[in-house]
């Protein structure tokens, strides 16, 4: 069995039967610094091999597809789940964006499997990033109060995250170093990674469980959809990948971004630009819910939707 | 105490996302200084324990006079405390140099 | 200050080791939060480094009523003074919503 | 509050490259103890955001008698102020322990 | 020569001359979180191996010395040495408990010298790190106040403290997980290992330095008890290899594991359990002498006491 | 194109921009204290295979390249620069002290290249580590107020200041352990080398960016001085090759070392023996000007001028 969801499941058991076990600050932060840039590296590597004018409409493409997510997502927060503003765009936003560490585990299960896919696909990931934040941010201000948002913070937070500067400045580098120049770094950025990854689910584990006890007040409506939401995104994902003509594996990663909801640089840039809106519940619906859904259920879900729309 | 002059000590406690925004602030209502360290606890909304990004808590100490810690407290009052985990109180202490610590012209 | 209404500020400086059982006995005996920071230090206990796990410190600080204050004092006192490396003071301090720090029924 | 006596705390906050020589020169002083966190912020020298080494900052304070906090606030000024980023306060707090505090003979 | 002394040697140098050099406390954390699931990992990898009935009645065993070794220590120090019934309880608990990074030294020390040993031997490890607590606290407490214990946090610390979490944790996962679903996890969890038991090791020798102060209180009698509890634990550990029939490397991990004494969990425990004991004590002699004692003089001697008795 | 200066640039524009980037202070100090034993050990395996006596008048030659390195800034920044005594003293200490990573850039950059150099180069390194540091401080205290000097502490900051003892350390254990007894490490310490290198650079451009605004107020001299004094080491650290014999590699990494400026134990020896210094100054110019400089066109025009000196 693969040793992914063990290492999840270890931290949420740790944390459920109260372990004083601990992840240090700084070493999770450590182990996502390390993730970005190796995964931003990977991508920009692949993508030095492609041919640009290829992927440019795929990419535009899959901006688009960033953009619908949270316009679909928001209506069914709004009105069918009652959602104040907010909230409702807030949430929209954590699943308009992405989760690095779904789609880490998502390549994993293709690599396991030895299923082909795109291999520049880590720059879907970092285009993805951003456009549904801002449609979140731009649905809870709509007929609000524009001035009182600092414009200046905002685009900061969002363009200058810490997760967009590693991603896609490891994306940069791996393309301008080429795999020449980046063999030398394969023994620490490449043959780490999985290990790396382990450590990092132990740590999402043990955070998914310390916020369980929100799901108590959060409703059930919050939990359907959680759980919904990302079988929705995985349907559009793999809509959009047989539209620009991707492989079956590059559906897979398609649909498993655009499944999963960010809970890195999402949950910083609402803080600052939709302050109005209770942190605890996308973190509950993003982390708690979505999150051990796709990494368990999820990916091999939308493999088979993948297996059925591509007929193999 | 001899050497000491009477300044006002303003501590705020509040989520590690708006550091950067409450140091401007708290530059810009007139303080020549603050000190920020992490934080952990528990308050009315429920508890931080800075396991993770969205988690840490700070805590932002600032030596002023009178009239710049009536600003500071009013403004984080105003612009904070409805959106933000957040406490903040105010103490009477001694300081070495009290022109240090005057309200910026 | 305007605003401001007085407080009591505790602060215990003590072992990491008792974080957990000395927040939860600081919220049953009537607070409503606190804050934690690490720390490292030197007692009659002798020097606590913070190099590894036994030797680390923590200071919390809770804000609360005289009442709790008094409360707090007199627990800690009794259940840890002897046995962890400790020190406690209290201080007056003014705080923004009084509501917010006054004992739990 | 029952049980509690005055007492001094002294407050020092500067550059952590001299936490060794200003706790050595703090129990010399006549202090039974003190702590430290690290910290950073800004002043009159500028940001110190703890990025590096060289960039650090500490807060270390002390609980002791009034004559021992004069005598330590008294040091820092002359040993430390001119050269090193630096500030100092002092407060009245009731600790529990009051022999705890008092000057070494 | 070997690496693993020298690093500790220049921590303990290093801090007995004063150097600035330290070990930032999250490191130490992220090293020790390494150390323990790396271990627990290859375990269970191993045990996947193995027959469960063969190996059950040897766990047993192994759990009965892990309560004997504390009862064997308790007079020595309360009788022997008249410390108080809370110290001698609290160190007996550090002494029937068990230390890991002397265990992966012992393993290193087989490595290095091509001898073979019952891949299985972290199960051992795991079993042994809460006997010997849970009966240093009961001695303890015999004839004292029971209800001053908080049995409720007490058991929390002893069964799910973060040690017994990540090396029980990484066992369990090994386990299911198997050879094939380690596989990628091997250039993180087992190639890295030795340098990252450097640095440990390091940071143990600073550690050790920064308490040698204490010697000049604790008094003569612990000393020799720190040099000579770690050879009783080791016959003791001899003789119940032989009894359970454990080949000679498998001999001398569990007299390294039976010499060895616990600086991690116990002293967690104790501090809760134990309140009355004094810590500087039992660190004293667990980590200022038995640990470097077992490791620069112990193993080998151990080791030559295992061909004794096993005649080769 | 290699990784190195490209990590470097992305941090420097992640500040620059005012990103919320950050490496974590335990990460940067984790990263350090791995490079340095890394060095060191590298260093000292590869004495292990030398004849010391052939290496002793090189190191003493070497030893006293360190202390004429100060002698030729301080007049320039004194006289020259008219800055005042301390200032010019402390700036003086930092350029004749070295740079553990420029030094690591250059060894890189050799083998990049395929260049042949003497292994034990790393040796050079730790014996510069110290002489300019001490000639920085006799100069910032002649005709000064000497007993104001806390001798005591200051030997402690310099002789074992961490710098120091990871890197003398390592050298030590990797002299006695020598290549057999490091083999094991080798995953650890030295194939995860340049990645560790490439993250360490990115806060290096993260510190450099955020020094930046002190360039403001140092003045063109200052500016001036970070770059024409790594040259004018350089010439020297190439004369001093050819002096004691060095192939063209070796020279190349005694011009490097020459060059660079300490911005790790110089700033804390010098916070402590010189307080009336303005760190800001040293740190500008060292971190913020002479190491982007070195990284990015002095180490190439080393090169150069080795190859016109050796003719080659
Ligand atoms: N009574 C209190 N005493 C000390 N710190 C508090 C108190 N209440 C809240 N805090 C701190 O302030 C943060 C935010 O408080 P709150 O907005 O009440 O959730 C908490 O996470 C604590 O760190
Ligand atoms: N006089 C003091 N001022 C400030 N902190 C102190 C003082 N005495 C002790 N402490 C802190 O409290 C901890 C425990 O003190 P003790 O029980 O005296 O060893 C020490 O490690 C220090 O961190
Ligand atoms: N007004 C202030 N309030 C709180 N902390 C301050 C203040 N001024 C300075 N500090 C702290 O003291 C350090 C040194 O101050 P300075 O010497 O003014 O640069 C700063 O880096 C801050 O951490
Ligand atoms: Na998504
Ligand atoms: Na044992
Ligand atoms: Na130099």
């Amino acid at each position: 069995m693969d040793a992914i969801p063990l290492f999840f499941a270890l931290g949420f058991a740790a944390r459920l039967t109260r372990s004083d076990l601990k992840i240090p600050a700084q070493l999770y932060e450590a182990l996502s610094i390390y993730l970005l840039i190796a995964i931003g590296l990977k991508g920009g590597m692949e993508l030095a091999r492609q041919d640009a004018l290829h992927i440019l409409p795929q990419a535009i493409a899959v901006i688009g597809m960033g953009l619908l997510i949270p316009l679909l997502a928001f209506p069914i927060l709004y009105k069918l789940g009652r959602l104040d503003r907010f909230n409702a765009a807030a949430i929209a936003g954590h699943y308009g964006s992405v989760s690095v560490v779904t789609f880490a585990v998502g390549v994993d299960f293709l690599i396991a499997r030895g299923v082909e896919f795109e291999t520049y696909l880590p720059l879907f990931l970092v285009l993805l990033e951003l456009p549904g934040i801002a449609v979140g941010i731009l649905l809870a201000r709509m007929g609000g109060d524009w001035r009182s948002i600092r414009w200046g913070t905002l685009a900061h937070e969002i363009f200058l995250g810490k997760s967009m500067v590693l991603l896609g400045g490891g994306l940069l580098i791996g393309w301008i170093a080429g795999p020449k120049g980046l063999a030398p770094l394969e023994p620490f950025f490449f043959d780490l990674f999985k290990g790396v990854l382990c450590l990092f689910l132990l740590e999402m584990g043990l955070v998914a469980a310390s916020q369980a006890g929100a799901l108590r007040t959060s409703g059930a409506f919050l939990v359907g959809f959680a759980i919904a939401m990302p079988v929705i995104g995985a349907l559009v994902g793999i809509a959009f990948a047989l539209g620009i003509g991707l492989s079956a594996g590059g559906a897979l990663l398609l649909a498993t971004l655009a499944s999963s909801a960010s809970y890195i640089a999402a949950p910083a840039a609402m803080r600052i630009a939709v302050p109005e809106a209770n942190p605890g519940l996308s973190i509950t619906a993003a982390l708690v819910i979505t999150f051990p859904f796709n990494i368990l259920v999820g990916i091999p879900l939308y493999n088979v939707l993948v297996g059925l729309a591509y007929g193999s | 105490m001899r050497n000491t002059h009477p300044c006002k000590l303003v501590v705020i406690i509040s989520e590690a996302a708006i550091e950067d925004p409450l140091a401007a602030d708290v530059m810009r209502l007139g303080a020549h200084g603050y000190t920020v360290s992490d934080a952990r606890g528990q308050g009315s909304h429920g508890p931080r324990s800075a396991l993770w990004g969205a988690d840490k808590s700070i805590r932002m100490e600032i030596l002023c006079d009178g009239e710049t810690a009536g600003a500071i407290v009013e403004h984080v009052e105003k612009a904070y405390f409805r959106n933000y985990a957040m406490v903040a109180y105010v103490a009477d202490v001694g300081v070495l140099r009290p022109d240090k610590f005057q309200h910026k012209a």
